[in-house]
């Protein structure tokens, strides 16, 4: 998939748990780790809390990528979250590659509330993918009549 | 099927039951429909043969609600329906008086239209007792012959087995009718290239008319409001045809079922448009089957479902890139 | 609709040197629902906060959006400035733009532009927004420690005597911890069991205080105010109420070849036990590995012996559950394994030690009653050598990345007593940094040097080789000199790095108490919050936190104390008001959601419902929203969308979404 | 760029080291067989290429005299390993004399077959990259 659009600026939707990913975000923050811009965080309580609706909502809406951090497995503020928010979105992405969607769009990072390089370090890697990806042409027209 | 009409007056006559689910003669030869019947009267009008396809196992969810039994009849792969009705909650088995009946593989009229028989007037060879390989099929342009095992829904040729998962008590043999791999049609999709992927996917449900038959047919979608009816998501449906359901309609419906769809077919049957909806459902069985370890929704009723288990060694998501 | 305020803080230049602030305001009236938008320079003074109450009371407004730093620094701030001036505290949504934006970007335009799309974000999800009320559930005045060491003991005894019950856990047969294993303690070089055993004695004898010793925590439930922990009372064989501790069945027992934990396998102790003579409480336990009884059937003279008739083989496994309303953590630590620092021959030779194994060396009570000898001749060494830094500050997986912080000096004490006792010893201490920042501590370390004539050398050692005739050579560098050094000494003690307790992971994932990549437990605040976990009502006490020396310990885990008395004193908690809800007319009673809630907070009950005029029983989903903490695993569990997470409910999330992805 | 800053970046790029991680601990200098042939000392290389003075480290004996037997590599608890340093120091003193690589099959014909296997093994390590 060639960039033809120089200007090309991705949207990018970072679904973060309240607990530890949204915390890396605050460290990476306070430890002035900088990232795209175009990466714009929702804090959820947990990333159980991330239903596939809203992922596939913000492919629907624009989205070029979209991101889900949480918790470390066994390391869930909620003890088991983030074991369920785990298998669904790895059926979600499973279904996503599927359909011929690149997979390469949707990621799943767990990321610790003193990970803060760490998040900065994968948000810096998700947007390079995204920029390698081009828009998304694909999941925002699926069901265009032919 | 007299047989089966008898015992259903016995229980009928005896109190046993208050009612019988079945189906009834359509105004065509080919298109029986799920029917209750309340009196041994009524049944006159029952019938039971290779394109009594429809499951009612969903039906039995109202049913739960009348007084009385309920006496239904179960085809194998329903039965996979029925218990995982049970494991939800949404059936009452006491409500129900479940004969397990045979069956020797439904019939899908569009792939015996699609042998080039059209203007039908009567089918011979459909009938449970028959055993007959082929159809013997009298149209307007004379009589025709089809292959049984050609007219099958294809459901049938990657059948789950002839053993009823629930009853009270079985009626007529059942046929072997396997004769292809259930997630074949899966795996050659996997292999496409993206591209392919998405090209053959888009020509599929650019079909769609949203008709919401699979929806309605389905078993596991017996949600008394359906989120796509109702504005918690913000995706109630509206006039616009680009709105967020209308694409992501099926794929969000697949997740829905995903874990409890029991892979009976109905959806792929009951579309006009020809969809083959299946391949939703079982992408998510084949991915829970290699994940998670095997899994048949409506094997039990009290076993943990995928998406509500979990181990600490699960895989993770990036493993759908990793498995190319 | 609502009537929105928006509330765009500079912090200083922190936020206003990145991001036009006034714009971000400027576009904020943009919005739909948005009445009134300010810039202010420091919105969580004083001022800023009268500047909204007096927006809330001038523009009646129903909701705000302040634009700062992270909600977790002062959300809770804006929440209560937004109660005091009449607003419900859950009408007040946070955009992230210091630490989401103005941090982390350079360029003005583009930080702006993010700064009003998360702005953006944060009107559509107010505008959603409805006031929530939270709850209450109860506290229960009781509190648990994990692990009976110093830090276990100190904060035992103060939430103790400040009259609440308290519950130590410890997984050894006695309390008294790694410093019941010391011999000095610097910078005073008093006896560690001197001030230790009153302590522990204290503790034992303290009313409030109920001690569970070779005993486990096995599962917590609950949340703060309210957990229920089982605790696993591993089978003792011993009947502590008949025990009398005479000790006569040690002495006579026939095992004697298990090692001995407490002299950290320096030497070896019988079947049955107590890990050392001032053990608390003084009844052995019987280890079933080793005992001949257990192992052959045969043997029970400890049962013959005992005039109490106190050994029970048959004792199984207890598990007793109770209830607590505080936790606190004090697991301590463990020197890390050295099996990967082969240069410095600690698996070839007896004769290098670490520094713990040293403290057992020099007490009285240890393997050699207290004479400096090699272990492995037990004759008297002339030269020793100490190694600093063995595995702490190791960019690699060898070791440990931080500095242990008490090795520099422990090995001034070690150095300065072998002095003190043997001068003709001579003691050279190898040295990368000499860390002593501390009260006396700097003055004790230069005693060492200056009186005791500690040799003491910048630069690493590279390696031990043991020689044919005993001695270990010790090849190290003298980095102010600049010359290698080749010395040969008898012993040599390893300055081992130390780790947390490992079985310190395992507890924290039952208290979902969040950790570091060194297994230390995360402070909810690095500075302002020192000795409390994330995970409200979880408190850290001792190294589980991060190495500190006992003076430290001790002063964490009176705050730790304070912090769980805090708690307890408390008749009622609030509860967070973002619990999920079912709605009665969706919910299909399928129990998907119960199936994944953590906490048992979902029940089904037959309820009757009007659904558009029909009237009907339908098994219904409950929330107790006392039980619920808000994960919402539930809501995406939910098949028809019934269940819905208040505060971050789907309409919300989604036009969070819609909003960014505009 | 100075030609002294360029220098130092190329040592650094060649060792894919960071310098700037040493803590200055010296167990690189205790480690090292050859220490008292060189001039300047393993834990020394570090603050050479710090402080952009390649050209001494060029000049100096230990760069020839460094065995390449990489207990410093090994034993480095920084991850700085002072002994690829003064091989990236060697390299650049390769490649400034053009000599230019060979390619692996013109090895072959090359080889003494009396030559001892242990030679050419640690030729190889003191060369791979």
């Amino acid at each position: 998939m060639s960039i033809e659009n120089k200007n090309f600026r991705p949207k990018i939707v970072a679904f973060c748990c309240n607990w530890c990913s949204y915390a890396g975000a605050d460290l990476a923050g306070s430890s002035r780790l900088s990232y795209p811009a175009d990466v714009k965080v929702i804090r959820v309580p947990c990333s159980c809390r991330v239903n596939p609706m809203f992922i596939l909502r913000a492919f629907e809406k624009g989205a070029d990528g979209v991101i889900m951090c949480g918790c470390h497995p066994g390391d869930c503020h909620y003890s088991t979250g983030n074991y369920y928010a785990r298998r669904r979105m790895t059926l979600l992405f499973s279904m996503l590659d599927y359909i011929g969607v690149e997979n390469g769009r949707t990621r799943v990072e767990w990321v610790s509330a003193a990970e803060g390089v760490k998040f900065s370090d994968t948000m810096n890697s998700f947007v390079e993918k995204i920029y390698s990806l081009g828009e998304n042409v694909r999941l925002g027209d699926l069901r265009c009549r032919s | 099927m007299q047989e089966l009409i008898n015992r259903a007056k016995e229980l009928l006559n005896d109190g046993t039951v208050a009612r019988v689910l079945g189906w009834k003669a359509g105004d065509l030869p080919y298109n029986p429909e799920p029917a209750f019947f309340e009196s041994a009267e009524s049944l006159k009008d029952f019938v039971y043969n290779g394109f009594c396809g429809a499951n009612l196992s969903k039906y039995m969810i109202e049913a739960s609600k009348l007084e009385g039994k309920t006496l239904v009849c179960l085809k194998p792969c329903d039965t996979y329906s029925f218990n995982q009705l049970i494991k939800e909650h949404r059936v009452d088995r006491e409500k129900a008086y479940i004969i397990g009946v045979g069956c020797k593989g439904k019939l899908d009229i569009e792939k015996i239209r699609n042998q080039g028989v059209k203007g039908i007037e009567s089918i011979e060879g459909a009938e449970i007792g028959d055993g007959a390989d082929e159809l013997k099929i009298q149209t307007i342009y004379g009589e025709k012959t089809v292959a049984y095992a050609d007219a099958m829904l294809e459901r049938c040729h990657v059948c789950k087995g002839k053993e009823h998962k629930i009853y009270d008590e079985e009626i007529f043999e059942s046929k072997e009718t396997k004769d292809g791999e259930r997630f074949d049609e899966v795996s050659r999709i996997e292999k496409m290239s993206p591209a392919e992927k998405f090209a053959f996917f888009q020509k599929e449900l650019s079909k769609c008319i949203r008709c919401n038959a699979c929806r309605n047919v389905c078993p596991a979608c017996s949600c008394r409001k359906c989120v796509f009816d109702s504005n918690k998501f913000d995706s109630s449906q509206k006039a616009n045809v680009d709105s967020f359901e209308e694409k992501m309609f099926h794929i969000i419906r697949a997740f829905h079922v995903a874990g409890r769809c029991t892979d009976c077919g109905e959806c792929s049957r009951v579309c006009p448009q020809g969809i083959p909806l299946h391949l939703f459902n079982r992408k998510f069985i084949k991915d829970i089957d290699e994940l998670y370890g095997e899994y048949q929704a409506g094997d039990d009723t009290d076993s943990k479902a995928p998406l509500t288990n979990y181990t600490f060694e699960d895989a993770e998501p990036s493993i759908v890139g990793k498995r190319g | 609709m609502q009537r929105i305020g928006v509330f765009v803080c500079h912090c200083g230049s922190n936020i206003a040197a990145t991001v036009d602030v006034a714009k971000v305001a400027e576009m904020a009236l943009m919005e739909p629902g948005v009445v009134h938008a300010e810039d202010y320079q420091y919105m969580c003074s004083e001022a800023g906060q009268a500047k909204i109450a007096d927006a809330i009371h001038e523009k009646k407004l129903s909701g705000i959006v302040v634009c700062s730093c992270s909600p977790r620094m002062h959300e809770a701030t804006f929440r209560k400035a937004a109660e005091r001036a009449g607003l419900n505290p859950y009408m007040v949504e946070i955009a992230n733009i210091r630490e989401h934006c103005s941090w982390i970007h350079k360029d003005m335009e583009e930080a702006t532009k993010k700064a009003v799309i998360l702005m953006r974000a944060a009107v559509a999800k107010v505008n959603l927004n409805t006031p929530l009320q939270p709850g209450e559930s109860r506290v229960t005045k009781r509190a648990l420690i994990i692990g009976g060491g110093i830090a276990g003991i100190q904060t035992a005894l103060d939430i103790a005597d400040a009259g609440y019950e308290v519950d130590i856990v410890e997984k050894t047969p006695s309390i008294g911890g790694r410093m019941s294993q010391l011999d000095k303690t610097f910078p005073t070089l008093d006896c560690s069991a001197c001030i230790l055993t009153p302590k522990m004695v204290e503790a034992s004898a303290h009313e409030k205080i109920n001690i569970y010793t070779y005993s486990e925590v096995e599962n917590v439930s609950g949340f703060v105010g309210d957990f229920t922990v089982d605790i696993r009372k591993k089978a003792r064989s011993v009947d502590m109420d008949k025990c009398t501790g005479c000790g006569v069945c040690q002495e006579k027992c026939p095992s004697k070849k298990a090692p001995s934990e407490f002299n950290r396998g320096l030497n070896n102790r019988s079947a049955i036990y107590t890990p050392f003579a001032q053990a608390i409480p003084n009844v052995p336990v019987i280890d079933r590995e080793a005992c001949i009884k257990f192992k052959t059937g045969k043997c029970g003279i400890c049962s013959k012996v005992c005039q109490a008739g106190a050994i029970d083989y048959e004792q199984k496994d207890e598990i007793i559950t109770e209830k607590y309303g505080a936790i606190v953590v004090a697991t301590g630590f463990d020197t890390i394994n050295l099996e990967k620092y082969d240069e410095y021959a600690y698996s070839q030779s007896k004769d290098v030690i670490t520094s713990l194994e040293l403290e057992r060396v020099m007490n009285a009570a240890g393997p050699t009653h207290g004479h400096l000898e090699r272990l492995s001749d037990g004759k008297a060494p002339k030269e020793m050598v100490f190694i600093q830094c063995v595995g702490s500050r190791c960019a690699d997986d060898r070791g440990k990345p931080y500095c242990s912080k008490i090795c520099c000096m422990y090995t001034a004490k070690h150095a300065m007593l072998i002095r003190d006792k043997y001068p003709d010893v001579n003691v050279t201490v190898f040295y990368i940094d000499v860390r002593t920042p501390g009260k006396n501590f700097d003055e004790f370390y230069r005693r060492a040097v200056e009186q005791y004539g500690v040799n003491y050398i910048k630069g690493q050692v590279g390696k031990v080789i043991p020689q044919p005739n005993g001695k270990l050579l010790v090849q190290g560098s003298d980095l102010l000199d600049n010359r290698q050094i080749l010395k040969e000494a008898d012993m040599v003690v390893l300055a081992t790095a130390i780790e947390p307790n490992p079985d310190v992971r395992k507890i924290a994932t039952m208290l979902t108490a969040s950790i570091d990549t060194n297994n230390f437990l995360t402070e909810a605040h690095a500075k302002l919050r020192p000795v409390e976990s994330p995970t409200a009502g979880i408190f850290l006490s001792g190294v589980c936190q991060g190495p500190k020396d006992i003076p430290e310990t001790v002063a964490q885990a009176g705050a730790a104390a304070v912090k769980a008395i805090g708690l307890l004193a408390k008749d009622k908690l609030l509860t967070n008001p973002c619990t999920a809800h079912s709605d009665e007319l969706l919910c299909n009673g399928c129990s998907t959601c119960e199936n994944v809630c953590p906490y048992g907070a979902i029940t089904y009950e037959d309820k009757e419902v009007n659904d558009h005029g029909i009237r009907e029983v339908r098994r219904l989903a409950v929330v107790n929203s006392a039980l619920c903490q808000g994960c919402g695993a539930c809501t995406v569990a939910c098949p028809s969308g019934a269940m819905d997470l208040q505060g971050f409910s789907n309409r919300q999330i989604i036009a969070e979404v819609d909003a960014i992805c505009r | 760029m100075s030609a002294k800053k360029k220098q130092a970046e190329l040592i650094e790029e060649i060792s894919g080291v960071n310098p700037l991680k040493c803590m200055k601990c010296g167990k690189c200098s205790a480690s090292c067989p050859s220490y008292n042939e060189m001039d300047i000392k393993p834990h020394q290389f570090v603050s050479y290429v710090i402080n952009e003075d390649v050209e001494s480290l060029v000049n100096s004996a230990s760069l020839w005299k460094c065995l390449s037997c990489f207990a410093c590599v090994e034993r480095c608890p920084r991850d700085v390993k002072p002994g690829k340093l003064i091989d990236a120091a060697r390299q650049m003193v390769v490649r400034q004399k053009e000599q230019t690589y060979l390619s692996p099959d013109e090895i072959p014909e090359l080889l003494d077959p009396e030559l001892p296997q242990q030679l050419l093994v640690s030729a190889f390590r003191r060369y791979r990259r």
